[in-house]
C-alpha cells in the first residue's frame, strides 16, 4: 500500500480483467460512480464481468451503458425499472439478472465485507426469492439464509476524498457505496474533492481508508450532472485503452 | 372532480398521525405529501437514505445529491438526516418505522401482493418493497379498484410473483377501505361516495366481511 | 411519539421495570451512560435485571455499580477482566455471565435492532463459544449460527443531541452506542451537549432520532471524568426514586 | 540487559513493513509501538474504534473519549478516523488487517492460543480476541517462552479454553521465533542470542521443526 493512493484513471482502471465481479455503489444516478464506469465503456476487451448493484443506473446512464456494450454477462441487483434496456437485454438472452430485495443485498455485501457467511432474514420468505435458499428457523420464525457476496474490484464515488482514501459523502449519493467499498479484493473510489492528510474531520469520515485501494479523481462535471434529468445517451467513440 | 389517484392518496393521508415515522413508496404514494394535514407531525423517510423529508425544492433549486427513491428532488426539514444504506434498511427491516405505503399490480384476500414484475410483460425488480411491508410495522397498499381491462385488483390470489405474503394491513381504493388483522381476512370498512356496498361486491374478487359500522359515503370526490 | 423527546433524568427511568433486559452502550468507561447508570443505583426496587453490553466498565465504576447492589442476574457480555469484583460475583453464583466474542456481539445486536434472525460467523468455531450452537457450512467453510438479541430497554450515551434524538459521539465514545440504540424497544440517550433542531449537521449525524424515545441531559461532570483513572467505588447513600 | 518483554517487543517490531494496517493487544503487543521503526509507515487500529494511533498524548494532555482497547490514551495522525464496533468488527473479521499481536497465556503447535480465561483462577472474556485471530491477515503471538513455574508456554495442546483454533502463524518469545503454514507444525527459524538449539528443544513442550536455515544469535539482549 502506498501513503497516497491517488492515481490517474487508466492507471486504475488497468486491474480490471474480464471475467471479473465488479461491485458498484450509487442508486439510480445518486452516487453512481460515472467518471470509472466511462472509463470502462473506452475497456474495449473487457467483457463477461458480472456486476453487483443496487440498479443499472437512470434511463440510458450508468451501469446500463456497459451492458449496452456488451461486456456484462450477469447482473446482481435489486431494482432495474429505471433502465428499460436492462428488460430488453435480458430477454434476448444476452444478460442474465438476479434479483435480491434491496435490504438482502446490502446485507450480502455487508457479510461479504465483513467476514460473515451470511444472514437470516424474514424478508423474501412465501416468494420466488426463496427459490433455492435454505430456510432456518429461530424461535418460531421462518428466515432465509442469505449468503455473503464478495468481488473481485469494488468502484464507488464519493464527495470529499483524502490521499489515504478516506471518504465522505453528500446527502442520498451515501446510499450503497459505504458497503461497496468493503466487499472487494481491490477498491477503487473516485472523489470529487480531494483533500491533503488531516484535512478531513476523523469524526466525520463515512469509508475508511482502509478499505481503499485506489483513488481517482471524479470528472467534476458529472458531479453536478442532473440524475434527474440525466444526460441524452450518445453513443461516443469507444476508444481502447 | 379529483382523479382516483387523488382521491387514494387525499384519503390515505388520514391514516397519519402525530408522531409517525412513514415511508411512502414510489408513484401513487409519494402524493400522499400533498395532503398531510398540517396540524400532524410525521417523519417521511426514503429508503436511499434520509429522514425527514421536506417539501419539493423550488424549481431551479434541485441538488443532483439529494432525491429520493424515485429520484425526484427533496429537502430536509431541521432534525432530518442522511445514511447509507446498511442503516437504512435496519431502520426498515427492524421495525423501526411505524407504517409504508405502497402500490401495487395485485393485492389479495390473504393480504399478499404483488408489485415488482408482471411475467413476460415487464421487470421492475422488488428494490427496497419486500423489506418495507416485511419490517414497517403497518403496511398499507394504495391501488385503485379495477384494472383499465375491468377486472378486479382486490383479486382471491395473486397471480404474479408476489412481493411478500400475508403482510398488508390495510387496502385504500378510490372506493373503499379494507382493513384487516394478520392472519384474517379483510374487513370492509369505508365506503367513497358515488359507491354502494353492492357496486363494492361486484368489483372486488377478494374474499371480505363487512363491518358492522361500515361507513357510506365516507370520502372521495 | 413526542416532537421534543427531552425529559427529566427520573421521569425516563421510571419506565424500567425489574426483570427487564437492557442493552448498554459504552467499552471499559469510554462512553458508557454513566447519568443513567446512576440514576439505576437509586432504584431500590429494580432487580432481575438482564444486562447486555461490552463490558461492566473500568474497576468499580459502571455497571459492576448495579451488579454490586444484587440488581442484575444476568450480562450478557464480552469481557469482564476491567472489573474484578464481576468474576467474584459469578463465583459466588450471585451472577450468571454469558460470554461472546466482541464482533458476535455487535452483530447479535445489530440482528435484534435490524430485523434479522441470526448471523454466520467463522468466529469461535473449535472453541467452546461454538457450544450449543447451529454449525453451518457454506462454500466449504463452517460458520457459527449466532441469533438476535433484542431488550426492552437501551440506554446510551452521546456527546451531542437534538430534542428529536438525534445524536453524535465523539471519539472513541462511539463505539457500542450506535448498535445498542437500534436493538430495543425502547432506547433513552443521555447527552453531553443538547440541541435545538436543525443544529446537528444532517451529513454528521450518527444514531437517527427514530431509534431514540428518550433524551435525558448527561451530569456534565461525567463527560469530564477520566476512565483512566476512575473515581474510588462510593457507596453512596441509596435514596429511592 | 532488556527485560523478556521488551526483547519481544522490540523483535516483533521488525516484523512491521510499510504500509501495513495493524492491531496490537492489550499488554505486551502494545509496547511494539515504542520500537516501529521511524522510516516504516503503520497505521496502527484499535478495536474499539480509531484507525492510525499517534504517540500518546503528553501528561496533563489526555482526553476521555481518546483511549485504546487497554484504557490507555492516545492521539490520531492526520489520515485518521473514529467509527463505531460494528464498522470495527467487519474490519477486523473481513480480512481488512494485515496483522494482529497478541498476548496469550498458552500457545500450542498446532496453532492454537488460550488468552481469555484460566479456569477456577482467572476470568476475563475474550472480547476482540477471537475476531482479530480468525480475521486478520496475519496472526502473531507474543509469548515470554516459559511459565514463572518453569513450565513451557509453547505447549502440546493448550488446556485452557481456547482462544482460537489453527490461527496462529508466528510466535515469537524472547528466545525464539517459530513460523508455520496453517495446518502445518511450526518451524523454529530463529533463535536469540545465549541461546542454542538444545536449549530451546528443552524448553518447547509444542513439536516443531527446525529451518535448514535457522538463524542463531538472531536477536535479543
Amino acid at each position: 500500500m502506498r501513503q497516497n493512493k491517488v492515481t490517474p484513471l487508466e492507471e486504475a482502471l488497468s486491474y480490471l480483467e474480464s471475467g471479473m465481479t465488479i461491485a458498484v455503489g450509487g442508486f439510480i444516478g445518486q452516487g453512481d460512480p460515472l467518471t470509472l464506469i466511462d472509463g470502462m465503456k473506452r475497456i474495449r476487451h473487457l467483457k463477461d464481468l458480472t456486476l453487483i448493484a443496487n440498479d443499472a443506473g437512470y434511463r440510458e446512464r450508468g451501469l446500463v451503458e456497459l451492458v449496452r456494450r456488451g461486456m456484462v454477462r450477469k447482473m446482481i441487483t435489486s431494482h432495474v425499472g429505471t433502465t428499460p434496456y436492462i428488460a430488453e437485454a435480458m430477454n434476448s438472452g444476452a444478460l442474465e439478472v438476479e434479483l435480491n430485495p434491496q435490504g438482502t443485498l446490502v446485507e450480502r455485501c455487508r457479510c461479504g465485507g465483513g467476514g460473515l457467511g451470511g444472514v437470516l432474514t424474514p424478508v423474501g420468505v412465501g416468494t420466488e426469492v426463496e427459490n433455492g435458499k435454505q430456510k432456518i428457523e429461530v424461535d418460531g420464525q421462518v428466515y432465509l439464509l442469505e449468503t455473503a457476496l464478495h468481488a473481485d474490484v469494488a468502484i464507488v464515488r464519493a464527495h470529499k476524498g483524502d490521499w489515504r482514501g478516506n471518504l465522505m459523502y453528500r446527502g442520498t449519493s451515501r446510499n450503497h457505496n459505504t458497503v461497496m467499498a468493503t466487499c472487494a479484493d481491490h477498491v477503487i473510489a473516485e472523489v470529487e474533492n480531494l483533500y491533503c492528510m488531516g484535512e478531513l474531520d476523523a469524526e466525520a469520515i463515512q469509508t475508511q481508508g482502509i478499505y481503499i485501494d485506489t483513488v481517482v479523481r471524479s470528472d467534476l462535471l458529472y458531479a453536478v450532472e442532473r440524475p434527474v434529468e440525466p444526460a441524452h445517451y450518445t453513443d461516443l467513440p469507444i476508444k481502447e485503452v | 372532480m379529483a382523479s382516483n389517484k387523488e382521491t387514494i392518496a387525499r384519503r390515505a393521508a388520514l391514516e397519519l398521525h402525530d408522531g409517525m415515522y412513514v415511508n411512502l413508496g414510489i408513484g401513487l404514494p409519494t402524493l400522499i405529501a400533498n395532503f398531510m394535514p398540517r396540524d400532524v407531525y410525521v417523519v417521511l423517510q426514503t429508503e436511499n437514505g434520509a429522514l425527514h423529508l421536506g417539501p419539493r425544492p423550488d424549481p431551479g433549486c434541485e441538488d443532483v445529491d439529494r432525491a429520493n427513491a424515485g429520484n425526484d428532488p427533496i429537502t430536509l426539514l431541521p432534525g432530518g438526516s442522511y445514511f447509507d444504506s446498511m442503516t437504512s434498511f435496519c431502520m426498515i427491516r427492524g421495525g423501526h418505522l411505524d407504517a409504508t405505503f405502497l402500490g401495487c399490480f395485485q393485492v389479495d384476500g390473504e393480504g399478499s401482493i404483488a408489485s415488482y414484475m408482471i411475467p413476460g410483460a415487464r421487470l421492475a425488480g422488488m428494490g427496497g418493497a419486500m423489506d418495507l411491508v416485511v419490517g414497517a410495522k403497518h403496511v398499507f397498499i394504495l391501488t385503485e379498484h379495477v384494472a383499465k381491462d375491468g377486472t378486479s385488483k382486490l383479486m382471491k390470489r395473486c397471480t404474479f410473483p408476489l412481493t411478500a405474503a400475508d403482510q398488508v394491513d390495510v387496502i385504500i381504493t378510490e372506493r373503499s377501505v379494507f382493513r384487516r388483522d394478520k392472519g384474517q381476512p379483510f374487513v370492509l370498512t369505508e365506503v367513497a361516495t358515488g359507491y354502494s356496498l353492492d357496486d363494492i361486491a361486484a368489483c372486488t374478487d377478494m374474499a371480505y366481511t363487512v363491518a358492522d359500522d361500515v361507513k357510506l359515503e365516507a370520502f372521495g370526490r
